[in-house]
């Protein structure tokens, strides 16, 4: 297990610089200059030239490259050219309210589509397995935006029940709670349904295995067949799904950010590439892969948790 | 000795998308006390799934058209489905073919083992351990204590199928069915196993019903013999009177189609043909399409089963001996 | 005088198992570890052993598909072993293969008779009436009729499906075939069937086999040698009545000892082997059996017995064969 | 801590559960860059700026007009200096005084190179800057420089603390004489601002003010709905009737000084012809574009706008109104029939609007435009270069000042800059220079008019709209009053 | 009734007729149920691309800003009009059209260059690793941010948009090939056909490919889905198709500010992009029930 971990973990490194080395290049052969957008239209070529100067924008762009290299190996994420603050810092003022998105979506998703995807495996063919495979296709087909914007008109605005938008209180107050309610299912409604349809094929493909038989001719209850020897066999699939799924939640916080105000990653970063603040874009698109690899690593974890078979050395 | 066991017309169909299948038609026999009686049949005859309806176990797209399933005089089918389950595991057991996918991959050897002795004998979790290693050395392991923490993963194929073994005896059953419980394994094993269950079942009285393709394995193992063609019995009595004495055209073929490993070297006479589809439709008897002595018949009406000092026989010839006198096999 | 159709030198196979951070190899599954033989033209050689004990991995290494670890094999009187992909092609027509799993061994999307041409296509310069010709009259050699050329294969029985695999290995004229438990999965019925045919084909085209299987009853059948193996080496070599009537290694007399027989109630002495097959990836010093062996000594477990004769082309690799026939 | 938002405290308590507390929401959709004057030029940050700074004249919010604020007044010794008298004891926020020091170190810092601050363009035209006593300050030009009071009464002139801004970063801790302080800021989030006790004017009403970032408008204006945010701007025009009708909410617009136009580039052929100009002009119907803003734009052939200075009715009656038979001979005699036009769009709603309707009324009169959208970062870039037809962009001028527009935008000095149509006509850039480099306000005006009058004429822009400034707030909030420039001050607000 | 069977003679199954695999797996589509629910909505959204010209008189483009927001039902516009008086039928007729072409095309390019990197490192060990690497970095870059570079780079455009679906779909197409390639590899058929002396080409594309064709299917059919639904979210955040395009994703986004006004504009664009998405995907989801060979044992 440690093996493995080591491996990621160098295997991360480079990832990471790989990434870099690509977001930094293309961001600067990118048209758009940050210089010019932070002097907006009303900049004069000198006053844009004194910002380019001031950004170190006027260096060759492998040098411009290599030392932010060689300040993120000693941890240094650079800082921002429009708010000239560390990005290390900016990052992570919005990265608790992303991963606490995040995770609440994969609790949503869990907590709807485990239980979808057992039942329609039990009930296969039935009304139930065709309503549950029915809504969860309709959560994958419906677009996050409009989700989300519908849930906003109909719980905050027409019923009020719970606020438009924002994330102010801390997530464990009821407030807090309140606020993450509708992002958690904007965001998780889309992998619920696919944790469903993974949940009720590979509890299909369980079912009917050898080892159930067994159990019951062992005469083991038909409930715990299903709860302890099914599902655990089941989850294994599922959980990969969990895991790719928080790296597309990342992704899709960015929508569910805009829509729902919250102050995160996905909205830093689309602010930042709008404003091309390249520190910021950067350090938010390794923090991303780095989370992104960090919650597969977990998920290999798990699954050796889970799975004896699996043997990572 | 008593009928432990009675099956009595059993008839199972699924039901398929290509319309209901009728996999096995009017199977009979019984199972004595202490008895072991052995099914068998080329792969596909309805051997499996004969011994999954005593369990209650078939698949959900089958079921039990029509028959009695008699254990100790109670018909197994008219219980209720938390009855039943008590006597799976408990009265009567069953040893899959596969031992590398009947255990479940994710729980210990002791978890698996001691699941039985809980549900049924209400053991404690520890009273349970104990016999579960108490078993475990029953059936020839080594080292009991740690293989109850190893998962199967970590185990070989003959080391699963003795697990799966003990537990099948876990609870003293009545009954055993095996399923080709050594098809998987390799001979020097296999004959490890069948001698497991052999001393087993001398141990404790059970009776045992050993499904198999191997004639070796019933000229070795069965005290009586089953042998089914397309879902049906087409001969039954004792292991001796049909392996020296058969009387259906297919038990012949069957027999003759054994490779030897001692003795003299012969042709082997195959027979011709492969076993009929489910679905087919087939006038008269089953095996007439394969059959060397096929007669007209044979064609167009079912062979009924005729019996001679408990020697059962589902053929025409049989329809007065003179004939099957008259007829040899070429 | 028999001819030698291919010589096999001390082959060995080995398969790295890697792991550790940097994915290293770690230790080698040793699956043939050793084998020399000298197949004679026309002659059948069975293999048997038990399960992965290296039958099929020696198939393959004879043939060419898996790259050798050591050793060095002749095929009518050429050194094969080191030729590149394209100089090995004329000899590949030359050796084919018989499939275990006739599901398997068949492309589930492609047509018989597709099937068996391919072969044809890729080594002779046939055209397409001819090839179609050819295809089908191997059908019917076979077994199987004309009307079968356009069919796929899951509309085939499993005798039926082995039946085409034989077509397809016997499209290209090979004088040598090699059959990895070529009936092992039909029916006992089936199986006599497809192992009439097998001999019928070999004595109208002189085909050489080289049979595996575990099954010893089959190997008795089918073979006019025996190989038997045990977890990567050669156990014992005899011609097959010689083995059957007078297995000298203990391994062999215990693997026949524990085939049931098919005359009940029939007692016999059966020699017990305790405990399980080591694991090929870390064999026993010495002899590979003597965990298991019934008469293994301190000998046994120190250094690995030689591969000496015992008789009329009977060879055997144990350390106490030799005395008991001297004694 | 672990939920990001630490701003519990900062909550408003959305519906403002006690109806008297002094505290208000506002928001925004984008985010605070910094709150250094000198070091921002964003509107939404100048947002938060306005109320934390101060600059030395500011304008009335009625009529336009300039009027002293840090400064008590003001002298034109000669038309190359500045002799600027500042009020007396103003303080900063951190308690040391705002004094003719400070001025000369705001300004001198505003246009240091070094600084690289973007907005260095509003003091380019000052030679010196020196302090005549404790509450004197001198700023010479290099030539006369008309718009200099427009200058110091922009946002990004605002004086600031040199003693803070030695010691701390005033992007991040802002200290200005303003009526209100920084109390905390979630980058990003938002900023919450308290009232500055010892302001020189006497406190302000509210005693916390919140801007908050919500990047979509509808959420913002849900948001307005419910009570969790208490004012917002720019309301965009397709939600102006859904504002509008909101219970409990007031809305206010009035006329502002921005323009947007279409603009072409005068590098190309057949954009460089007058014609063709002219033939795109009559076939752009804009009283049916503007009545598309629902009210939220008026329509006027005049460059310089009428909230703008050197602004004059007069202007109205010139330009090519919509007219499209003559586009359509114009076209027709020109050979432009089935013109393949590259329209350079910008990605933000109001630029697609234009973009659409203009080219459906383009492909009216046979000109077939084809929009090509960009997102806003490489917009700014690719139209400073002779990278397309047409396109659209607008001038937002906070400065409320017809040179302030017509030199940077149409200007020669400014081609490959903010100059993007490539405008370069000898006597126009006269007449704009002639209304920067002097002071006297009517003749300013004059030379204004002329330009304005040329510019219209040579139609190197077609004006679609001049803008209009909007808010929308609770009702129990008073004295909130937007000026034309966008521009906004709490300082007299008050709940109810 | 054959009265004679000879010793080679062989009884085999009922002959089915060999063609149709296809037909056979049609037919069996349509024994579920939603399935068949979904075939229709395809086959709608096919017939109204194609009969776009027919089913309407109306150019999606032309504008009419003196009718704007008509809802639906109003004169001459039975789904009513948006913003700029455009007719909202002919924009769904002819928005129909784009969002099938551009999944259409994303799905081909992403499929091709996927199945392709897929079976490269799937049957070469020695690419596997370096492929495989790099569909982890494309993995671990977020999707949108892909998307906005690309777009940054060359401009929005429905082109663009196509572009950076396609790309985006690589890396989890190729590993799904891969992934099928491995366990296809294993089969003794592509053993069978290297003793037979096939080249790697024949065995890769004649032999290999052909049998890992259930998931690519299923994966191009979901994909379709997610190409859609990724458009429309590109055009969300203003990144997708040019303004005026009557593409169902930019439909959405436009109409979104038009929510109070003319619902309409939002939900029948919306409604659209569901049903199709939705079709897609329970398509999708019982082609894989069909072809997974794993799901076949439950008959
Ligand atoms: N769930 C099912 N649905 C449809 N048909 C089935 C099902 N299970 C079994 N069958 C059919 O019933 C027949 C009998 O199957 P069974 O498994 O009992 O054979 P068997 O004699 O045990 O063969 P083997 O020796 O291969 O185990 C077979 O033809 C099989 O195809
Ligand atoms: N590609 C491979 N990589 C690693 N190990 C392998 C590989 N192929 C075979 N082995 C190992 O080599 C040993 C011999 O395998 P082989 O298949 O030759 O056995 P076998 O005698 O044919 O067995 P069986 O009777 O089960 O077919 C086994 O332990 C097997 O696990
Ligand atoms: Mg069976
Ligand atoms: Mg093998």
């Amino acid at each position: 297990m440690s093996a493995l971990i080591i491996r990621r973990f160098i295997q991360m490194i480079f990832l990471l610089i790989g990434i870099s080395f690509i977001v930094f290049i293309s961001m600067h052969l990118a048209p758009g200059d940050p210089a010019s957008i932070i002097g907006g239209p009303t900049a004069t070529k000198a006053d844009i030239l004194g910002i380019r100067q001031r950004l170190g924008l006027d260096q060759p762009i492998l040098v411009q490259y290599w030392n932010y290299l060689v300040g993120l190996l000693h941890g240094d994420f650079g800082v921002s050219f429009q708010t000239q603050r560390s990005v290390a810092a900016e990052l992570f003022t919005r990265l608790p309210n992303t991963i606490n998105l995040a995770i609440a979506s994969v609790i949503v998703s869990v907590i709807i589509g485990i239980p979808a995807g057992i039942i329609s495996a039990l009930k296969q063919n039935s009304w139930l397995d065709v309503f549950s495979t029915t809504l969860s296709l309709g959560g994958i087909s419906i677009p996050n935006f409009w989700l989300g914007a519908m849930l906003i008109l109909v719980f905050a605005v027409h019923f009020q029940w719970l606020p438009v938008g924002g994330l102010d209180a801390p997530f464990w107050t009821l407030q807090g709670f309140k606020e993450m309610i509708l992002p958690a299912i904007t965001l998780g409604t889309g992998s619920a349904a696919m944790i469903a349809r993974m949940g009720r094929s590979s509890m299909l493909e369980i079912i009917h295995s050898d080892f159930v038989r067994t159990a019951r001719a062992k005469g083991v209850k038909e409930r715990v067949v299903i709860w302890v020897h099914c599902l655990r066999n089941a989850m294994i699939p599922v959980i990969t799904v969990i895991g790719l799924n928080f790296g597309f939640l990342l992704g899709g916080t960015i929508i569910t950010e805009q829509v729902f105000a919250i102050n995160g990653i996905g909205r830093l970063m689309i602010e930042s590439i709008g404003s091309r603040d390249f520190p910021m874009v950067q350090g938010a698109v390794l923090l991303v892969a780095a989370i992104f690899v960090f919650v597969n690593l977990v998920v290999d974890i798990v699954y050796a948790l889970i799975d004896p078979r699996i043997n990572y050395d | 000795m008593t009928d432990i066991l009675q099956i009595e017309n059993l008839n199972i169909h699924f039901r398929t998308a290509e319309g209901s299948l009728s996999a096995v038609h009017d199977l009979s026999f019984s199972v004595k006390k202490g008895e072991t009686v052995c099914v068998v049949g080329e792969s596909g005859c309805g051997k499996s799934i004969s011994a999954l309806s005593i369990m209650g176990l078939l698949p959900e797209n089958g079921h039990i058209a029509q028959g009695k399933i008699l254990f100790e005089g109670t018909d197994l089918l008219s219980l209720k489905p938390d009855q039943m389950r008590k006597m799976r595991g408990n009265k009567i057991s069953m040893v899959f073919q596969e031992p590398m996918t009947a255990l479940n991959p994710v729980f210990t050897i002791g978890y698996q083992l001691r699941e039985p002795l809980r549900i049924h004998q209400g053991f404690s979790k520890k009273q349970a351990h104990v016999k579960g290693i108490e078993l475990l050395k029953q059936v020839g392991l080594s080292l009991p204590e740690q293989r109850m923490k190893q998962y199967p993963h970590e185990l070989s194929g003959g080391m699963r199928q003795r697990v799966m073994i003990a537990m099948a005896l876990a609870c003293h059953p009545q009954i055993l069915i095996a399923d080709e419980p050594t098809t998987a394994l390799d001979v020097t094993i296999q004959a490890q196993i069948l001698d497991l269950i052999n001393d087993m079942k001398e141990q404790l009285g059970t009776s045992v019903v050993m499904i198999t393709h191997d004639m070796g394995v019933v000229a070795e193992t069965a005290d009586r013999v089953v042998v089914m063609y397309a879902g049906e019995i087409v001969e039954e009595g004792d292991v001796e009177t049909v392996f020296n004495d058969p009387q259906h055209p297919y038990t012949k073929g069957l027999l003759a189609s054994v490779p030897k490993v001692e003795g003299e070297l012969t042709q082997l006479q195959a027979i011709p043909g492969s076993l009929p589809n489910l679905g087919e439709a087939i006038v008269g008897c089953r095996f007439q399409s394969r059959c060397p002595f096929a007669m007209d018949i044979c064609r167009s009406q079912a062979p009924p089963i005729y019996e001679e000092n408990g020697h059962q026989t589902r053929c025409w010839m049989k329809e007065g001996e003179s004939i099957a006198d008259n007829i040899v096999p070429s | 005088m028999p001819t030698t159709l291919f010589q096999v030198k001390n082959v060995k196979k080995h398969y790295p198992i890697k792991g550790g951070i940097l994915r290293r190899t770690k230790s080698e599954v040793k699956a043939v570890n050793g084998v020399s033989l000298e197949i004679t033209k026309g002659e059948t050689l069975g293999v048997v052993g038990e399960s992965g004990c290296g039958k099929s991995t020696l198939g393959r290494a004879i043939l060419g598909l898996e790259p050798l670890t050591e050793g060095q094999l002749i095929f009518a009187d050429q050194d094969i072993t080191q030729l590149s992909r394209r100089q090995l092609k004329p000899f590949k027509r030359e050796m084919q293969m018989i499939f275990q799993d006739p599901y398997a061994s068949l492309n589930p999307r492609q047509r018989i008779g597709a099937a068996i041409e391919e072969a044809i296509k890729i080594h002779n310069p046939m055209n397409a009436k001819q090839r179609r010709e050819k295809v089908l009259s191997l059908l019917e050699e076979v077994g199987l009729k004309r009307e079968h050329y356009g069919r796929f294969p899951h509309e085939f029985s499993g005798g039926q499906r082995q039946r085409i695999g034989i077509a397809r290995a016997l499209a290209l004229q090979p004088s040598f075939i090699v059959c990895d438990e070529a009936v092992s999965a039909l029916d006992v019925s089936v199986q006599a069937q497809v192992l009439n045919l097998l001999k019928k084909l070999q004595s109208k085209y002189e085909l050489t086999y080289l049979f595996i299987s575990h099954d010893l009853g089959v190997v008795r059948y089918i073979s006019d040698r025996v190989l038997v193996m045990y977890l990567g080496n050669m156990v014992e070599l005899a011609p097959s009545e010689a083995l059957y009537e007078n297995p000298v290694h203990p391994y062999t007399q215990a693997l026949l000892s524990a085939i049931p027989r098919t005359v009940p109630n029939k007692e016999r002495e059966r020699i017990k082997l305790m405990g399980e097959i080591p694991s090929p990836t870390d064999p026993p010093k010495g002899c590979a059996f003597h965990t298991r062996c019934p008469i293994a000594t301190e000998l046994c477990s120190q250094s690995k017995p030689e591969w000496r004769a015992v008789g009329e082309g009977h060879y055997a690799a144990c350390h106490y064969v030799g005395e008991e026939l001297n004694a | 801590s672990s939920s990001g938002a630490s701003g519990g405290s900062a909550s408003s308590g959305g519906s403002g559960s006690s109806g008297k507390a002094q505290e208000m929401t506002f928001a925004q959709t984008s985010k605070v860059v910094g709150l250094s004057p000198t070091m921002t030029n964003d509107s939404v940050s100048q947002n938060v700026l306005n109320q934390i700074y101060e600059t030395l004249f500011t304008r009335d919010p009625e009529t336009m007009e300039i009027k002293p604020n840090l400064a008590k007044s003001y002298e034109t010794p000669d038309d190359k200096t500045w002799v600027i008298h500042l009020n007396k004891g103003i303080k900063f926020s951190d308690g040391t005084p705002l004094n003719a020091e400070a001025v000369k170190y705001t300004f001198d810092k505003l246009r240091d190179p070094k600084t690289g601050a973007p907005r260095a363009s509003l003091l380019s035209a000052v030679d010196s800057i020196t302090t005549q006593d404790d509450l004197t300050v001198v700023i010479k030009t290099k030539k006369p420089y008309g718009p200099m009071l427009a200058a110091l009464s922009h946002g990004n002139s605002a004086i600031i603390s040199p003693t803070a801004d030695k010691k701390q970063d005033l992007m991040k801790k802002p200290v200005g004489s303003g009526p209100f302080m920084l109390k905390e800021w979630v980058p990003g989030d938002h900023v919450t601002l308290v009232k500055n006790p010892d302001y020189w004017k006497g406190p302000a009403k509210l005693d916390k003010v919140t801007f908050k970032v919500v990047p979509d408008v509808n959420t913002e204006i849900s948001m307005l709905q419910t009570g969790q945010v208490d004012f917002i701007e720019n309301v965009p025009s397709e939600q102006w009737d859904r504002v509008q009708n909101l219970k409990g909410i007031k809305t206010t617009k009035k006329a502002g000084t921005a323009v947007s136009y279409l603009g072409f580039n005068l590098r190309r052929e057949p954009m460089n012809n007058l014609e063709f100009r002219k033939a795109i002009s009559y076939a752009i119907d804009r009283d049916a574009y503007v009545k598309q803003l629902n009210g939220l734009g008026t329509k006027s052939n005049s460059i310089i706008g009428p909230k703008i200075f050197g602004y004059d009715k007069s202007a109205e009656s010139l330009g090519y109104d919509y007219d499209p038979e003559k586009a359509k001979q114009i076209i027709k005699e020109n050979g432009w029939d089935g013109k393949q036009i590259d329209l350079l769009v910008a990605n933000t709603a109001a630029y697609m609007q234009m973009g659409q309707i203009v080219q459906d009324q383009l492909k009216k009169v046979g000109i077939n435009a084809k929009i090509r959208t960009m997102e806003w970062g490489t917009f700014l870039d690719v139209s400073k270069q002779d990278k397309f037809d047409m396109t659209f962009l607008g001038w937002s001028n906070s400065t409320a000042d017809g040179s302030e527009l017509l030199y940077p935008n149409l200007g020669g000095d400014n081609i490959g800059a903010s100059n993007v149509v490539a405008f370069n006509n000898k006597k126009f850039n006269t007449l704009v220079d002639e209304s920067r480099y002097t002071v006297d306000q009517d003749v300013r005006k004059e030379k204004l008019k002329k330009a304005n009058e040329l510019a219209i004429k040579q139609a190197p822009w077609v004006v679609m709209d001049h803008g209009v400034v909007t808010g929308a707030y609770k009702d129990d909030i008073e004295g909130i009053d937007i000026l034309p420039t966008g521009d906004w001050f709490l300082y007299n607000v008050s709940r109810k | 009734m054959q009265p004679e069977v000879t010793q080679a003679d062989v009884v085999i199954p009922e002959p089915k007729k060999a063609s149709h695999k296809i037909s056979q797996t049609f037919k069996k589509l349509l024994k579920y149920k939603l399935a068949v629910v979904g075939l229709i909505i395809i086959g709608i959204q096919i017939v109204m691309a194609l009969g776009a010209n027919w089913l309407t008189s109306y150019d999606p483009l032309t504008q009419n800003l003196s009718l704007v927001n008509a809802p639906p039902g109003s004169a001459g516009h039975w789904l009513g009009t948006d913003n700029y008086g455009r007719d909202m039928w002919s924009r769904l007729l002819y928005g129909a059209r784009i969002s099938l072409i551009v999944g259409f095309i994303s799905v081909v390019v992403g499929t091709f260059f996927g199945v392709l990197l897929g079976l490269l490192a799937g049957y070469y060990k020695f690419l596997d690793g370096l492929i495989m690497r790099l569909s982890d970095l494309m993995f671990a870059f977020p999707g949108i941010l892909l998307a906005l570079l690309i777009v940054a780079v060359l401009g929005s455009s429905l082109t663009n948009v196509v572009i950076a679906i396609s790309i985006w779909s690589i890396p989890s197409c190729a590993r799904i090939v891969r992934g099928s390639v491995l366990s296809v590899k294993k089969q003794e058929y592509i053993t069978a056909m290297r003793s037979l002396g096939s080249s790697d080409r024949r065995i890769l594309f004649k032999h290999i490919l052909p049998n890992c064709t259930a998931p690519i299917i299923v994966f191009a059919t979901m994909h379709m889905a997610t190409a859609i639904l990724s458009t429309s979210s590109l055009s969300f955040l203003g990144l997708g198709a040019e303004p005026a395009t009557p593409e169902w994703g930019a439909m959405i986004a436009a109409g979104q500010q038009f929510m109070w006004q003319a619902p309409h504009m939002v939900i029948i664009p919306g409604i659209a992009i569901m049903l199709v998405v939705f079709a897609f995907n329970v398509v999708g989801d019982a082609l894989r029930d069909l072809l997974d060979p794993n799901m076949k044992k439950q008959g």
